[in-house]
C-alpha cells in the first residue's frame, strides 16, 4: 500500500499518527464549516421569505 | 480668510476641549502608570530581570493607554452634531483631523512620553536608555494615534464601538511595538539601534500621509448613515 | 432666476421602505423652500443629502448649477442647522459661534457675536458653559449665526432642520420674519418644519404624501 | 476596445447577471475541487515517500501550506475588491469581499493550526512566537476585525464601505507586519516553493503537494461563489427576480 507495509501502519504514519491525523480532522472540520454554512444561510433566507410571504398574505 | 489662522482656532478649540476634559484625559495615563506598576508586583521584583523588560511593559502599557483614550477621539463630536459640521466646513476634513490627533497625541502621547523617564527608573533600565526611550515612545504614539483614529472612526456611529476599535486596531499597532521595544532593547543589549528608529520613524510618516484620508472617508460612512 | 440648486431623481429607500422616489425640484435665489410631511417621511434624510452627508439617497444634486462655481458640495456657501445643533456643551455660546464662523471661514469681529448672541436672547449667557443652558437656549446658539450682518453673497442658502422646535412665541416669529428677510435680500432657505410661513415666497413640497 | 471593456465591467457589476451566470461555475468548480483534493490527499498520504528529516509528520504540509496560501491571497483579494466598490460603487464587488471573510478565516485559522500540530513533532512546541506565526496570528486577528466590523454596522451598505477601508489598511499593514516580525524570527523554514529556484521537492511529493493548492483554490473559488449567491439574493431580496427565485426554492423544498 503506497508508501506503507500496512494498513496499520499507515494509521501510525511512524510516530506521528496522532499529529498528521489531528490535522487532517481540523481540516475537515474546517470544510465541512465552509460547506455547512452556506446550506443553513439558505434555509434561513427561505424561512424569511416564507414568513414574509405570510406576512403580506394577511 | 487665509488658512492657517482658521486652523489656529480651531487647534485652539481642540486643546480648550481637552483642558475641559482633563478628568478623562487623566484616566490613561493613571492606567499606564497601574499597569507598570502592576508588573513587578505580577511577575519579580528582581531588577536586573525588571530591566530587560522594561521597555517592553513601557511600550506595552503606553499603547494600552493609547487605545483607552482613542475611543474618546470624535465620540462627542459625533454625538452633539459637530462631526457633520466638520464635513461640510470650508476646511479640508484631513486638515480637522489631523489637527484633532495631533492635539489627541498632546495630551496622551506627550504626557507618557514624559511620565517614561519615571517608569523607567522604578523598573531598573539603564539611564542611557532613556533618551531613546523617549523619542521611540513621542514617535511611536504619534502613529498610534493616527493608526487609531482609523479604527476610531470606523466605529464612533456604533453604540459599543470601544471594544470593536480594540479588535479592529491591535493588529495595526504591532509593527509599532515591534519596532519600538526593538529600538530600547537594541541599545540596551549594545547592539545597532538606528535601523529600528528609522523603521519607526517611516512609519510615522507613512501614517501621517494615509490616516487622515482614511478617516476621512470612515467618517464620512459613520455620519452618512 | 437664477438657480442656487438643482435636485434630479432622488431616490431614498430605508428598511424596505420608499420615502421618497423620483424627486427632482430646482430652488431659486431668493426662494423658500418649506418641506412637509409626517414623522419618518424622510425629510431630514432629504435636506443631509442636499447638503452632502447622507448616503442613502441615490441621484443628482448640484448646487448654483447655472453657474461656472456649479458643484455637488456647497461647503462655505451654505449653512447648513441640524436637529442636533452642534453645539459643543463644554464650550460658551461665544466659543461655539466662534468655532463654528470658523468652520466656514469667517472671522467676525467679537462685537458682531455678541450683537448676535444678544438678538437670540442669550445677554447674560455669553460665556456660561452650553450645558447649564435649556434644550431652546441651546438651540439658540446654534441658530445665532443668522442673525450675523453677512454681505448677501457670503452664505448664499441656509438649509434648516426644524428650526422653529424648543423655541418660545416670540423666538419662532423673530426667526421667521428673520428668513423672509433673508429670502428678500436675495438668500435661498431650505427647511423643515411643522409651523407654516407667511410669505409669498414660499413653495411648499409635500414629503410622504405617495406613500 | 475601451468601451467593450466598460460594457463588460457594467454586466458583471450587476448582480443579476452574476447570479445567473454563476450557477454552472459553483457547481463545476465545486467537484472540480472535491477530485482534486480527493487526489491529493490520497496521493500525499499513503503514496508520497517519508521525509528523510521529518518523518511522516510532514504530510501536513498537504492541507497546511495550501491554507497558508489561501489565507493571504483571499485577503488581497478582499482589499482589491474593497478598492474596486470604493472607486467604482459596485455593489458587487462588496458581496464578494464580504463573503470571503469567513472562507479566508476558516483557512487562516487552518493554518494555524495545523501548523502549531506540525510544530510539535518537528520543533518540539505547538507555538513559537516566529515571524511567519505570528503574522498568520495577525492576519486572523485582521479577518475577525473584518467580520465584526460588518456585523456591527446597522446598515450593510455601511459595513461594506467600513470594511473596505480596514481591509486597505490591513493590506498596507501586512508587508510592514511581515518584514517587522521578521526581526525576530527563528524557527520557521523558509519558503517552500519560490518561483525563481527549482522546488527542492522530489516530484513525488511535489506534484500532490501542487495538486493540494489548485484544489484549495478551486474550493475556496467555490465556497465564495455559493456564499456571494446567497448574499445577493439576500441584499437585494426586494427585487423581483429574487423574489421568484425564492418561490421557486420554497417550492423545491
Amino acid at each position: 500500500m503506497g508508501a506503507f507495509d500496512s494498513f496499520s501502519a499507515f494509521l501510525a504514519m511512524g510516530d506521528h499518527g496522532l499529529y498528521v491525523w489531528s490535522a487532517y480532522a481540523v481540516g475537515a472540520a474546517v470544510i465541512a464549516f465552509n460547506v455547512i454554512t452556506p446550506r443553513l444561510h439558505r434555509q434561513r433566507l427561505i424561512s424569511d421569505h416564507k414568513r414574509r410571504m405570510r406576512r403580506e398574505q394577511r | 480668510m487665509t488658512f492657517l489662522p482658521l486652523l489656529r482656532s480651531v487647534f485652539r478649540r481642540e486643546m480648550q476641549l481637552a483642558y475641559r476634559r482633563r478628568s478623562d484625559l487623566a484616566n490613561p495615563l493613571l492606567f499606564f502608570l497601574i499597569v507598570v506598576v502592576l508588573f513587578p508586583l505580577g511577575v519579580t521584583p528582581d531588577m536586573t530581570k525588571l530591566a530587560d523588560m522594561a521597555p517592553g511593559v513601557l511600550w506595552v502599557g503606553a499603547l494600552l493607554a493609547n487605545l483607552l483614550s482613542l475611543d474618546l477621539l470624535f465620540r462627542s463630536d459625533y454625538e452633539d452634531g459637530s462631526l457633520e459640521q466638520m464635513l461640510l466646513a470650508s476646511l479640508p476634513p484631513t486638515s480637522l483631523v489631523l489637527c484633532k490627533v495631533w492635539v489627541h497625541w498632546l495630551v496622551t502621547g506627550l504626557p507618557l512620553t514624559i511620565m517614561a523617564p519615571l517608569l523607567s527608573i522604578m523598573l531598573g533600565l539603564p539611564g542611557s536608555a532613556l533618551p531613546l526611550l523617549m523619542l521611540t515612545l513621542a514617535l511611536g504614539t504619534l502613529s498610534l494615534s493616527l493608526i487609531g483614529s482609523i479604527g476610531a472612526a470606523l466605529t464612533v456611529g456604533l453604540q459599543k464601538g470601544g471594544l470593536l476599535l480594540t479588535l479592529l486596531i491591535m493588529p495595526l499597532f504591532v509593527p509599532v511595538i515591534i519596532f519600538g521595544t526593538g529600538a530600547v532593547q537594541a541599545q540596551v543589549a549594545g547592539l545597532p539601534w538606528q535601523a529600528h528608529l528609522a523603521m519607526l520613524a517611516a512609519m510615522t510618516t507613512g501614517s501621517l500621509a494615509l490616516s487622515p484620508l482614511l478617516t476621512v472617508a470612515a467618517l464620512r460612512i459613520a455620519v452618512g448613515d | 432666476m437664477a438657480r442656487v440648486l438643482s435636485a434630479l431623481g432622488l431616490d431614498c429607500e430605508r428598511d424596505d421602505r420608499h420615502l421618497f422616489r423620483d424627486l427632482s425640484f430646482d430652488v431659486a435665489s431668493g426662494e423658500i423652500l418649506h418641506l412637509t410631511g409626517p414623522n419618518g417621511s424622510g425629510k431630514t434624510t432629504l435636506l443631509r443629502r442636499l447638503v452632502g452627508i447622507s448616503s442613502v439617497v441615490d441621484g443628482d444634486v448640484s448646487w448654483f448649477p447655472d453657474s461656472p462655481e456649479r458643484t455637488a458640495e456647497p461647503c462655505e456657501k451654505i449653512w447648513y442647522i441640524a436637529h442636533r445643533p452642534a453645539v459643543t456643551l463644554l464650550q460658551s455660546p461665544l466659543e461655539n459661534m466662534a468655532y463654528a464662523l470658523a468652520l466656514h471661514g469667517i472671522q467676525a469681529p467679537e462685537s458682531v457675536v455678541w450683537d448676535a448672541l444678544e438678538t437670540v436672547g442669550l445677554r447674560g449667557f455669553e460665556d456660561v458653559p452650553s450645558h447649564q443652558l435649556s434644550a431652546g437656549q441651546q438651540r439658540r446658539v446654534a441658530l445665532a449665526r443668522l442673525y450675523l450682518p453677512l454681505e448677501p453673497d457670503r452664505v448664499r442658502a441656509w438649509v434648516l432642520d426644524e428650526p422653529l422646535t424648543a423655541l418660545d412665541i416670540e423666538a419662532v416669529d423673530r426667526l421667521k420674519a428673520r428668513i423672509i428677510d433673508y429670502a428678500r435680500a436675495g438668500g435661498s432657505v431650505i427647511m423643515t418644519s411643522h409651523h407654516g410661513l407667511d410669505s409669498e415666497t414660499v413653495r411648499t413640497l409635500e414629503l410622504g404624501a405617495a406613500s | 476596445m475601451w468601451q467593450a471593456f466598460v460594457r463588460w465591467f457594467h454586466k458583471w457589476s450587476s448582480p443579476k447577471w452574476f447570479y445567473t451566470m454563476s450557477q454552472p461555475w459553483s457547481f463545476w468548480l465545486g467537484w472540480a475541487a472535491t477530485l482534486i483534493i480527493a487526489a491529493a490527499l490520497v496521493w500525499g498520504l499513503m503514496f508520497a515517500p517519508v521525509e528523510r528529516l521529518q518523518g511522516n509528520s510532514y504530510r501536513i504540509i498537504f492541507i497546511h501550506v495550501p491554507s497558508a496560501f489561501l489565507s493571504q491571497a483571499i485577503y488581497a483579494a478582499i482589499a482589491v475588491l474593497g478598492l474596486v466598490g470604493l472607486v467604482w460603487k459596485m455593489k458587487l464587488a462588496f458581496f464578494v469581499a464580504k463573503q470571503c471573510i469567513p472562507v479566508g478565516a476558516s483557512m487562516a485559522l487552518l493554518a494555524l493550526v495545523t501548523g502549531a500540530i506540525w510544530g510539535k513533532p518537528t520543533w518540539g512546541t505547538w507555538w513559537e512566537w516566529d515571524a511567519r506565526l505570528t503574522s498568520m496570528l495577525v492576519l486572523l486577528l485582521l479577518y475577525f476585525g473584518l467580520w465584526a466590523l460588518h456585523n456591527a454596522m446597522e446598515r450593510p451598505e455601511s459595513g461594506d464601505r467600513a470594511a473596505a477601508i480596514l481591509a486597505l489598511v490591513g493590506v498596507v499593514n501586512l508587508p510592514i507586519i511581515k518584514f517587522s516580525v521578521e526581526w525576530w524570527n527563528t524557527l520557521h523554514q523558509p519558503a517552500t516553493l519560490k518561483f525563481t529556484e527549482a522546488p527542492p521537492m522530489h516530484p513525488s511529493m511535489l506534484i500532490p503537494f501542487l495538486m493540494a493548492i489548485v484544489g484549495f483554490y478551486l474550493a475556496s473559488m467555490a465556497w465564495v461563489l455559493m456564499r456571494t449567491r446567497l448574499e445577493i439574493l439576500q441584499r437585494e431580496r426586494k427585487s423581483r427576480w429574487v423574489e421568484d427565485e425564492l418561490n421557486r426554492f420554497a417550492e423545491g423544498q
